[in-house]
């Protein structure tokens, strides 16, 4: 695209109906060009050709997933918690007292591989744009992330680009991260996925929807200036699988720019709490092609813009270019008339440059003007919301009942009190177990001073409401081993496993958000693990009450063929009526009891010891019963509630040994703990059956604790005491007759791991 | 002794978010007509003896893969040799 | 009356609500100044709290140390009004010239945040005469530029003169020099210290509630001056 | 149009973590021989017209206020006016 070129304008789409258009290169097929002709009456100028292709990409217009994600809408478990659903930028739930909460995780996949510092940076800059444009004051940001094997050269490169870039923008724009996962596995060697999830909290009368209503209201663009990044970044960089060498295409990374987005963030609230705003939308994926078709859409059905009035960083850049960019950290807004000025003000005020770009009309039309010629003139719902829609092929893969039999029950175990020991610390030191902190400590936990409980807590936990401690706790997770072995299970399992984390800290489950990470909707087999996840996550949230709030879907993680493990991660956010009654992980007094809840079966498919032992995955993955989880969930808030525990830490990855270990090391105390009966010691510490948890119980909560438990009918076994005085001074975790470690030993291997590789 | 100096700058149509904000303070502070401002980073590499082929050639490597990231920044090489008669200059 | 301490807002700064609840958790009454008004609003005493003014582009504090409101705090703390920076505001104390030394790069590189033991060097100065001599503290730490420098002869200076305020105990975080964490002016009213007091005031937050004895320092001295008053 | 360049470094006596660490990923990655790396920053500023003394006189004191700190950092300007006939180069 040059300058010299004439612009293409709808009276010339009239005049010259059959000029070649790029339509392919630009991602669109054949019968999606057709439709857009269909749709205009006439070929479409080369600015709504840009618009359609970006809107009508799979991110945007989510064509391969719509189908199944309908299920989120249809199995709605009974709630009242929910004010604003899917649909909108992030859903909005209730949390008590007049407030709301929104929250949301999105990926950045592709371009943190390309530009890791830059790609995870803006991936965060991006979730916070989309909870500020409910209405709501960020409160927190986590970070769930896979990366290849911690070995391998290249996860040296995008790892440490990743954690800087997270680090650098969220420190920066003063959000605390209060959580996240870091997972390592060589299907994500090509592919990292970089989510982001952030949370915000607002009043209830402040939550503002993405709607152009009021004709003769004006269309304010504010925040930075529109360059040229990232130009086609929406439909290449988000859906098109790269080849064994690396991209296929380099199109210019967006940079992001965490203080601006910090202006942005005191100045949106700022015009938000003047009351005079009629309509808000961040600008993201689709830049303003996506603002101003959904806006249309969302309202009275009209919308003028006058294109060349954007601010531009680069005077270059042609109209369809403008429409395209993704430069970050820019917002839009819709005010009457009598109120522009006073918007204006308050952004002067935050040193952010506004310009009126348009208005609302009753067209019913969205129509685009540059320098006085009409370029666009189109149904708004066309773009924003009639993408085209697919009904892709799936199919069960004919290798998954091979993957099924494959269980890791032939594999050697560890024998002896020594094989168990060298068991447990092989795997404490292993890379996905070991100690996380050089990661997390290059994030800020304390800024805003509402951090309650952050990494390695179970859950992040922030307070919202200073004057009553009202508070919410959230948790991402999901194990991709599991859901490869059984996709719908293992959906499932990630729900249960990240509802169990925010029950441990004694907050009650409430809703979620998803980040849907697959391969290609093009590969039956993969649509398939995809259907099955979706649907497995909607019973399951049926189930737990629960509901779908929103989410994101990142398809065509792949390296040539070979997807990545699929990876439907979930983040159930919990409640607290008030933070000061929340558990923490590790133990603290001598002698108070340590209890497992929940049932240990010897299961061993898709486990952390197969893996790393053996390197082996195949079987089937753990049992789950949502209703046992539910009950485990009413122990865990219960406790809470009635003072009845000093401890909780959830059971998962690494399974019992990992859980004692965890706590012991945060406390920096001994215990002595023992296998309980009818169960050999290998499957005690090392089996990853779901729905358990570790509690400590002060010996005088111990009768009521455990009634509590009987008259529920559930597993509760005492497998341990905490003992600072097993060897004087020398801390130790001692493991019935079979062998003892001391702590110094575990820290030095579990920390020691992350900052070899990396540092 | 040779200096090397690699200048590495962002772009120019990567977004430079240092250089705006220094070129917001230059204004306030009274310096007019500053039409743009680029914040790069400078290394100034000292190397022993004399540069061999092999020498200039990893270098111009490194200053392409490890100083600068090709897909946001450009870089120039600037080579220094101080022999005892004095210095001669080039650049890449 | 209790003492009023402003709390001031550059664009950037992020930990001003965290330091005016320390404000009001110490006994005094926190007042929002922005750093574009040239007006104190009577305050007793300022703190330049942390974050990222001005994106800490170009130099942490460089841009933020031209503000308007800075030029008053720094004619009213050449007075003797108590100002106290921490973190952001530390460096932009330095860059103002009120406190000596710059902050540079972590040694390390990488942004930490951890929480760090302190020693109170000096207990005489506006901001540290709750705490008893020696004693040990325990605050929240994060940044990516707290490496404290000057060249000897201002280090030496500094320790001759007891303006050594912080130090760092059991693990210097960032390769600061002389393990200092916090320093003052001749007068003592000018305090500066890289970690973060004002995250450890409440138990459900933080590590400990070391960091409200610099509230209630600023408090005791200016109920003291007011009674000569 | 002028073309300004602040060159601003860490006085040598100043460590330089950055610096040290460019030093040994550049001997990791094969480059021999290397004595010292520093790291500093560089300025490019472009002004509308000419250049007249008094900002000049600006630029140089602005150098040495805002964009480099004296008490740990050096710095250079050197100022690029280019006309229709060529360029001139001149360093402070
Ligand atoms: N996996 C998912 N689960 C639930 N909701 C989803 C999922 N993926 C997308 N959505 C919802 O679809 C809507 C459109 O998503 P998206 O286009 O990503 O929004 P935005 O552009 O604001 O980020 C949002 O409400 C989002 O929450
Ligand atoms: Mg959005």
């Amino acid at each position: 695209m040059t300058d010299t070129r004439t612009t293409d304008t709808v009276a010339s789409a009239g005049q010259s109906p059959d000029v070649d258009q790029p339509y392919a290169e630009l991602g669109l097929k054949d019968d999606e060009y057709q439709e857009i002709r269909r749709i205009l009456g006439r070929r479409p100028t080369s600015a709504e050709l840009a618009m359609y292709s970006v809107m009508w990409s799979e991110h945007c217009s989510y064509k391969s997933s719509k189908v199944h994600l309908r299920q989120f809408g249809d199995k709605v478990p009974e709630t009242d918690a929910m004010l604003v659903g899917i649909g909108e930028n992030a859903g909005v739930v209730d949390i008590g007292d007049g407030w709301a909460v929104t929250f949301k995780v999105e990926s950045h996949n592709h371009p943190s591989y390309v530009e890791p510092y830059q790609g995870a940076a803006t991936g965060v800059g991006g979730i916070v744009r989309d909870i500020i444009s409910m209405g709501a004051r960020p409160l927190a940001v986590m970070d769930p992330l896979r990366f290849g094997p911690a070995d391998a050269p290249d996860t040296h490169r995008v790892l440490r680009g990743v954690v800087e870039g997270i680090g650098g923008y969220g420190n920066c724009l003063g959000l605390p991260n209060i959580g996240g996962e870091i997972v390592f596995d060589e299907s994500y060697l090509g592919n990292p996925l970089v989510n982001a999830l952030c949370v915000g909290a607002m009043k209830h009368d402040d939550v503002h929807l993405a709607s152009a209503k009021g004709v003769g209201n004006q269309v304010i663009l504010y925040g930075a200036r529109t360059g040229g990044d990232g130009i086609g970044g929406v439909s290449v960089l988000a859906s098109e699988t790269f080849d064994a060498d690396g991209p296929a295409k380099r199109p210019s990374v967006q940079v992001g720019d965490p203080f601006m987005e910090k202006l942005l963030i005191e100045c949106t609230l700022e015009v938000l709490g003047a009351g005079i705003v009629e309509g808000i939308q961040d600008l993201g994926g689709a830049g303003i092609s996506c603002a101003t078709s959904e806006l249309a859409s969302n309202g009275d059905g009209g919308m003028h813009v006058e294109l060349d009035k954007v601010l531009l960083r680069d005077a270059t850049l042609t109209p369809e270019e403008i429409l395209m960019s993704e430069s970050q950290e820019r917002m839009c807004a819709v005010v009457q008339p009598e109120n522009v000025e006073a918007f204006l003000e308050i952004c002067k005020k935050w040193d952010v440059e506004a310009v009126v770009i348009g208005e609302v009309t009753d067209s019913g039309r969205l129509t685009v003007d540059w320098h006085g010629e009409q370029i666009v003139d189109v149904p708004p719902r066309s773009v924003a919301h009639d993408g085209p829609v697919y009904e892709r092929p799936y199919a069960r893969p004919d290798w998954q009942d091979q993957l099924q039999a494959d269980s890791a029950a032939k594999l050697a175990r560890p024998q002896t009190g020594e094989e168990l020991r060298e068991t447990l610390l092989r795997l404490v030191g292993s890379s996905n177990l070991a100690d996380k902190s050089w990661i997390t400590n290059q994030y800020d936990r304390y800024v805003r001073g509402n951090t309650v409980l952050a990494q390695p807590e179970d859950a992040g936990v922030v307070r919202v409401d200073e004057e009553t401690g009202r508070g919410v706790a959230i948790s991402t997770d999901c194990n991709g081993r599991f859901t490869k072995l059984d996709p719908y299970k293992g959906a499932q399992l990630a729900l249960a496993e990240s509802y169990r984390n925010v029950a441990a800290t004694g907050a009650v489950p409430l809703a979620i958000t998803d980040c849907l990470n697959f391969g290609s909707p093009e590969d039956p087999d993969v649509m398939w693990q995809f259907e099955q996840a979706v649907t497995g996550l909607a019973d399951g949230c049926l189930q737990l009450g629960t509901p779908v709030t929103g989410g994101n879907v990142s398809f065509y993680n792949q390296t040539g063929e070979a997807p990545i493990l699929p990876t439907p991660v979930v983040g159930v956010l919990g409640v607290f009526d008030d933070v000061d009654r929340r558990t923490a992980m590790s133990w603290e007094s001598d002698g108070d009891q340590i209890y497992l809840l929940g049932e240990t079966r010897d299961e061993f498919d898709g486990s952390e010891w197969a893996h790393v032992v053996h390197g082996h995955l195949g079987g089937l993955p753990p049992e789950l019963d949502l209703e046992a989880e539910r009950q485990l969930g009413q122990i865990l808030v219960a406790a809470s509630r009635d003072g009845m525990i000093t401890a909780a830490h959830d059971v998962s990855d690494g399974g019992v040994a990992q859980a004692l270990v965890e706590m012991a090391l945060k406390a920096g105390t001994g215990a002595r703990t023992w296998t309980p009966d009818g169960i050999d010691t290998f499957t005690h510490l090392f089996s990853e059956s779901a729905t358990r948890a570790v509690v400590v119980i002060p010996r005088s909560e111990e009768l009521r604790f455990t009634a509590m438990c009987q008259a529920r009918s559930f597993p509760c076994t005492r497998i341990g005491v905490v003992d600072s005085q097993l060897d004087g001074d020398n801390q130790l975790l001692e493991f019935g007759d079979d062998f003892t470690v001391s702590l110094n030993e575990l820290r030095e291997t579990h920390t020691a791991t992350l900052p070899n590789l990396f540092a | 002794m040779a200096r090397v100096v690699v200048d590495v700058s962002l772009k120019p149509e990567i977004l430079d978010p240092q250089g705006r904000a220094v070129q917001g303070a230059l204004g306030r502070l009274g310096l007019e007509g500053v039409a743009d401002v680029r914040q790069g980073k400078q290394f100034v590499i000292e190397l022993e003896g004399e540069l061999d082929q092999e020498q200039r050639a990893k270098l111009e490597e490194l200053a392409g893969s490890l100083l600068s990231n090709p897909v946001i920044e450009d870089y120039t090489v600037s080579i220094n040799e101080s022999t005892d008669s004095g210095s001669t200059a080039g650049a890449n | 009356m209790s003492a009023r301490i402003g709390v001031v807002t550059f664009p950037g700064t992020l930990d001003d609500i965290d330091a005016a609840r320390a404000v009001r958790i110490g006994g005094a009454e926190p007042v929002n100044l922005w750093h574009a008004d040239e007006d104190l609003a009577g305050i007793d005493a300022v703190i330049l709290p942390g974050g990222f003014s001005y994106g800490d582009y170009l130099r942490c504090g460089a841009i933020s140390r031209f503000a308007p409101l800075m030029t008053r705090v720094i004619e009213r703390a050449h007075e003797g009004m108590p100002v106290l920076g921490i973190c952001n505001g530390f460096q932009i104390l330095c860059e103002s010239h009120l406190l000596p030394g710059a902050l540079a790069r972590n040694d390390g590189l990488h942004f930490v945040c951890r929480d760090q033991w302190l020693r109170v060097e000096n207990s005489n100065t506006a901001w540290t005469t709750a705490y008893s001599p020696d004693s040990e503290i325990l605050v929240p730490l994060k940044n990516g530029e707290g490496r404290f420098v000057a060249d000897d002869y201002t280090l030496d200076q500094l320790e001759g003169e007891g303006r050594v305020v912080f130090r760092y105990l059991r693990g210097n975080p960032n390769g600061s020099y002389r393990d200092i964490a916090g320093i003052c002016n001749e007068n003592g009213n000018v305090v500066g210290l890289m970690p973060h007091p004002e995250h450890a005031v409440e138990d459900l937050t933080g590590p400990s509630l070391d960091g409200v004895g610099l509230i209630t320092s600023v408090i005791e001295n200016y109920v003291a001056q007011e009674s000569f008053a």
